[in-house]
């Protein structure tokens, strides 16, 4: 079935709940309101005409430097500068969060997109892990590297990280860490050069003997 | 130049070449440690001599490395032949730790657990760039350690991405001379001349 | 189903030495064991938190993240050629397969037609790849059951197809050989075509029916592994699971035949599908046995592609430096050796990716030990996790 | 009862299969590489160690520019025609003979080399510096490379991608 078909099931079933459907000829995508992707899922899951029985992929996403055309250049991420401290940048994200849903029918073999915008402050999203066991770990994920709350996911712990982690790592505006735990995470420089030059000018002999190392 | 010293005998010219005029300033305090007494010297010989022998590493596989550690151990390159191919599952009975792999900060607790249960005397090799120094991780690796000797004493550093079984070889060969006392038998095999001539850049 | 021993034996924790009616005022703690993540048999950096009561394994809890290297972090960082060298650290043993992915991706955003010889080329250096990462599946499944011969000579076959795509490539393990618009460089002129053809006849006619009698067919190792970890076809949807994981369930999906990229349709082979010959569908002996039945048709494929191979240039633009990609989403997946390998990228319009989520099978095909593995016996965990064939680089990233 | 014993015979004769074909590969040439002595042939696009020949280099960046992981430190001194190389140092702790700084570069300088094997005591020495400025001042315009005697052709068109 195509995606617009879809949606227009979808649309009729949600009423208000369904925002916007837009055509990309890539991939389509439906946008939902958060609070009610638990029921569009429901909905995709069990309605025979669609039987979407598997979830390809639950992303998280961080909207930020992202602008609603889709074009626009993203803003740069902080890093370790090369002597292996990391960059400090006072910016502070303001954008969406969000979340997509790929959709995939075995029997129907079709699919859809679904996805979602909530704000960065209260991101909490209707836990869709009931209805495809697969998305438990993909929310833990989210949660984890973007800190989008599911709510009523069985097990909410960090999946990749450990608990006592701090931040979100995936988010625009993430400092990178120099100390975890006891663990150095932040870099040696071993770039030092063995021959200093002497500035001097183009006819002094530079450097009459090497440093050590 | 001429502020170096000269370098022992049997020591891979090629790589002088290449590097042009760095020479490792470990292998030339090699030569100066020579000067011991005659029978503890020889005992150490006979000891040292089994403790290079028989090297067991433990089944640390990472990452990436270790799967070429795993071929280093199967049949082509047999880590055997080196007596190093008893790979011990528990840290125990192991005196060597291979970090074949990326450290990431929740291993690298793991990872000084781990060390600090082997037995005196132990080695650590850095397999790969990741455990040399953070390797194609460096920049955005928030959650990898940048070099396992901020976690452990490393022995020798096995250059790669994965490195070659061949190199791996070559690093556990570089260890067994570091146990040997660091006598400066630091033998170039025969093919250092011959192959030599094969590397392009030095037609 | 119903009447099925092993879902008897899924029930098997009621029975334990914890539960008062079975031994009436003996009541005993379960066991808190840790397997991981330094073990040789969890493959990698893997931890699992089991609750055991006695051998019978009463929950277990997979810890993740020991191997977490930031990939969609830097993702956002490099450029999209810079990204194609992580995308071989995924899955180390099938590099090829995520270079395939990744590239896939970047083309589809872009719109760029490739070659149909760089596809060729893809394609048997993709096969090769998938058979060099089944032969490592199929070595340590056979180590983690006790066999340690076959790992050997699965090895030696290894070590040819390295040999052959260092020719290839110049890389031994990780490749970094393809680029958006198609591959690095052309096929070598030094007989390569003949020699990988060699192999692949080599490896059909005599190292397969080897294996077969070293290790398929032995009585011990069915007995390890029939009925054992049986992961129905209702399960293996529910969570997820694609690859060798599904077909074994008897589930007849394939994403280079139900949802074709490259041109594997232009090829006669066929979806192998676990059939429950030693056991039950969806046992560990079906996921062993489609794995050495895909390494069969993947030197089909092999044979075919490199056969027909049609002249023309293997890139579709010159080696740039930068590659722009124009806005836009979308999720793209392949079938790597491990199962669907999804790449949900945005882009933005400049030199690097908005956002790039690797939907990676091992991670989804892990999840499923949470449900299976109840109820087994330690032992037969370990067989399970093994026949998932999980590698801890694309699990973790 | 039947059931037991045919298990067990079962067992021993597929063991012995097994066996059998360990025993036939007791007559076959061994695959063993002895490595120290013996070495594989590397094939032509084998990506060892990276070397630059710095008398054809001329410190452009592009390398540095494309390297994935920052290993390539280029420094100059001079702007215009007195620019002048400094250093080339290539950083093995990080590189990972991906080769994707051979491939633009316009002059043929960095190319990977058939060298692998060298493990060190030490990660410092995995530093490795291609060039002394004590020795000779490498210039980084065309023009001044030309008249010194440092310009060597480029490239052809057609080699690129072919070597690495």
């Amino acid at each position: 079935m195509e995606p617009n078909a879809i949606y227009e099931l979808l649309a009729a079933h949600l009423g208000d709940g369904a925002l916007a459907f837009t055509e990309h000829p890539l991939e389509p995508w439906a946008d939902v309101a958060p609070g009610r992707v638990a029921d569009a899922c429901r909905f995709l899951r069990d309605d025979p005409r669609l039987d979407f029985n598997q979830l390809m992929c639950l992303s998280g996403l961080d909207w930020d430097g992202h602008d609603a055309a889709g074009k626009g250049k993203s803003v740069a991420i902080l890093g370790y500068s090369d002597d292996g401290q990391p960059e400090k940048s006072d910016r502070v994200a303001t954008g969406e969060l969000g979340v997509a849903y790929h959709l995939y029918s075995h029997a129907l073999k079709h699919k859809f997109t679904l996805r979602l915008r909530v704000p960065r402050d209260a991101a909490t999203v209707p836990t869709v892990s009931g209805l495809w066991s697969t998305a438990a770990w993909h929310e833990r994920e989210a949660w984890d590297l973007l800190g989008i709350t599911f709510a009523g996911h069985p097990d909410p712990r960090r999946m990749l990280l450990e608990e006592d982690w701090v931040g979100h790592p995936l988010r625009k505006d993430y400092v990178m860490p120099d100390l975890w735990n006891g663990v150095p995470l932040q870099g040696q420089p071993y770039c030092a050069n063995p021959f200093p030059v002497a500035t001097g000018g183009p006819d002094q002999p530079a450097g009459d003997k090497p440093a050590e190392g | 130049m001429s502020t170096h010293p000269t370098p022992p005998s049997g020591y891979d010219v090629g790589r002088e070449q290449m590097l042009d005029f760095k020479v490792d300033q470990q292998l030339l305090e090699v030569v100066e440690t020579d000067a011991k007494n005659f029978i503890l010297t020889t005992v150490d010989e006979v000891f040292n001599w089994a403790k290079l022998s028989s090297v067991w590493p433990v089944t640390f596989g990472l990452a990436c490395c270790a799967i070429e550690m795993m071929a280093t151990s199967a049949t082509r390159y047999d880590i055997d032949r080196f007596g190093a191919g008893a790979f011990r599952a528990t840290p125990r009975q192991a005196d060597l730790m291979i970090v074949s792999g990326t450290v990431t900060a929740k291993m690298a607790t793991r990872l000084k657990l781990i060390y600090d249960q082997m037995p005196e005397p132990k080695w650590v090799i850095a397999m790969g760039s990741c455990a040399i120094g953070g390797g194609p991780y460096f920049k955005y690796g928030y959650h990898v350690v940048k070099g396992v000797d901020f976690m452990v004493p490393v022995d020798v550093y096995v250059p790669g991405c994965p490195p070659r079984p061949e190199v791996l070889l070559d690093g556990l060969m570089r260890l067994q001379d570091k146990i040997r006392g660091r006598k400066g038998r630091f033998i170039a095999p025969k093919w250092v001349t011959d192959y030599a001539k094969l590397i392009p850049y030095r037609k | 189903m119903a009447n099925d021993p092993n879902v008897a034996k899924a029930a098997a924790p009621k029975r334990g030495w914890h539960d008062q009616d079975h031994v009436p005022g003996i009541k005993s703690e379960l066991l808190e064991l840790n397997m991981g993540p330094q073990h040789p048999a969890t493959h990698g950096v893997l931890r699992l938190l089991l609750q055991t009561d006695g051998e019978i394994v009463y929950k277990v809890t997979p810890v993740l993240g020991y191997l977490h290297r930031c990939a969609e972090k830097i993702a956002e960082g490099v450029t999209y050629k810079q990204w194609v060298v992580y995308t071989d650290r995924f899955d180390y043993l099938a590099p090829m397969c995520c270079n395939h992915a990744y590239v896939t991706a970047v083309e589809r955003l872009m719109g760029q037609q490739v070659p149909e010889r760089a596809e060729h080329i893809r394609i048997a250096v993709s096969e090769l790849s998938r058979i060099a990462s089944h032969l490592i599946a199929l070595a340590t499944f056979g180590l983690d059951m006790g066999a340690w011969t076959p790992l050997l000579y699965c090895f030696r076959e290894r070590e040819e197809i390295l040999n052959l795509l260092e020719r290839i490539s110049g890389g031994r393990m990780l490749y970094n050989y393809m680029i958006p618009g198609g591959v690095r460089y052309d096929v070598p002129n030094d007989n390569w075509v003949a020699d990988v053809l060699d192999f692949v006849d080599l490896m059909e006619h005599n190292k397969l029916p080897e294996y077969n009698t070293l290790l398929t067919y032995n009585k011990i190792f069915i007995e390890r592994t029939a009925d054992v970890g049986v992961i129905d076809a209702k399960t293996a949807l529910d969570y997820g699971c694609t690859g060798p994981v599904l077909r074994g369930s008897g589930v007849d999906f394939d994403c280079r035949r139900d949802d074709p990229y490259s041109l594997y349709h232009k090829f006669d082979w066929q979806v192998q599908v676990g059939r429950g010959e030693m056991g039950t569908v969806g046992d560990c002996w079906d996921r062993y046995i489609v794995r050495a039945r895909e390494i069969e048709q993947s030197c089909r494929i092999i044979r075919q592609a490199l056969q027909q191979l049609p002249d023309g240039p293997y890139q579709a633009i010159a080696l740039k430096a930068l590659v722009k990609v124009p806005a836009g989403a979308a999720y793209t997946r392949v079938e790597s050796a491990k199962g669907e390998l999804g790449h949900y990228l945005i882009a933005d319009g400049g030199q690097t990716a908005f956002r790039n989520k690797v939907r990676s099978p091992s991670f989804c095909n892990l999840q499923v030990v949470e449900k299976v593995g109840v109820g087994q016996m330690v032992s037969d965990l370990v067989a399970l996790v093994g026949s998932l064939d999980i590698v801890l680089g694309e699990i973790d990233r | 009862m039947v059931q037991y014993f045919a298990d067990i015979y079962q067992a021993v004769s597929s063991a012995m299969q097994g066996m059998g074909i360990t025993f036939k590969h007791i007559y076959k040439k061994p695959v063993t590489l002895q490595f120290p002595d013996e070495r594989q042939v590397m094939p032509e696009r084998f990506r060892g160690f990276v070397h630059n020949d710095t008398k054809k280099c001329d410190a452009c960046n592009i390398c540095a520019k494309l390297c994935p992981v920052d290993c390539i430190y280029i420094e100059t001194e001079g702007k215009a025609k007195d620019r002048y190389m400094t250093r080339y140092a290539i950083d093995y702790n990080k590189c990972i003979w991906c080769s994707l700084c051979t491939e633009n570069c316009h002059t043929g300088s960095i190319t990977m080399s058939h060298d692998y094997d060298h493990s060190v005591y030490d990660r410092k020495s995995l530093v490795y510096e291609f060039m002394d400025p004590r020795e000779a001042r490498v210039p980084c315009h065309r023009q001044t490379r030309i008249d010194q005697g440092w310009w060597v052709e480029p490239k052809e068109e057609g080699d690129k991608g072919d070597d690495a």
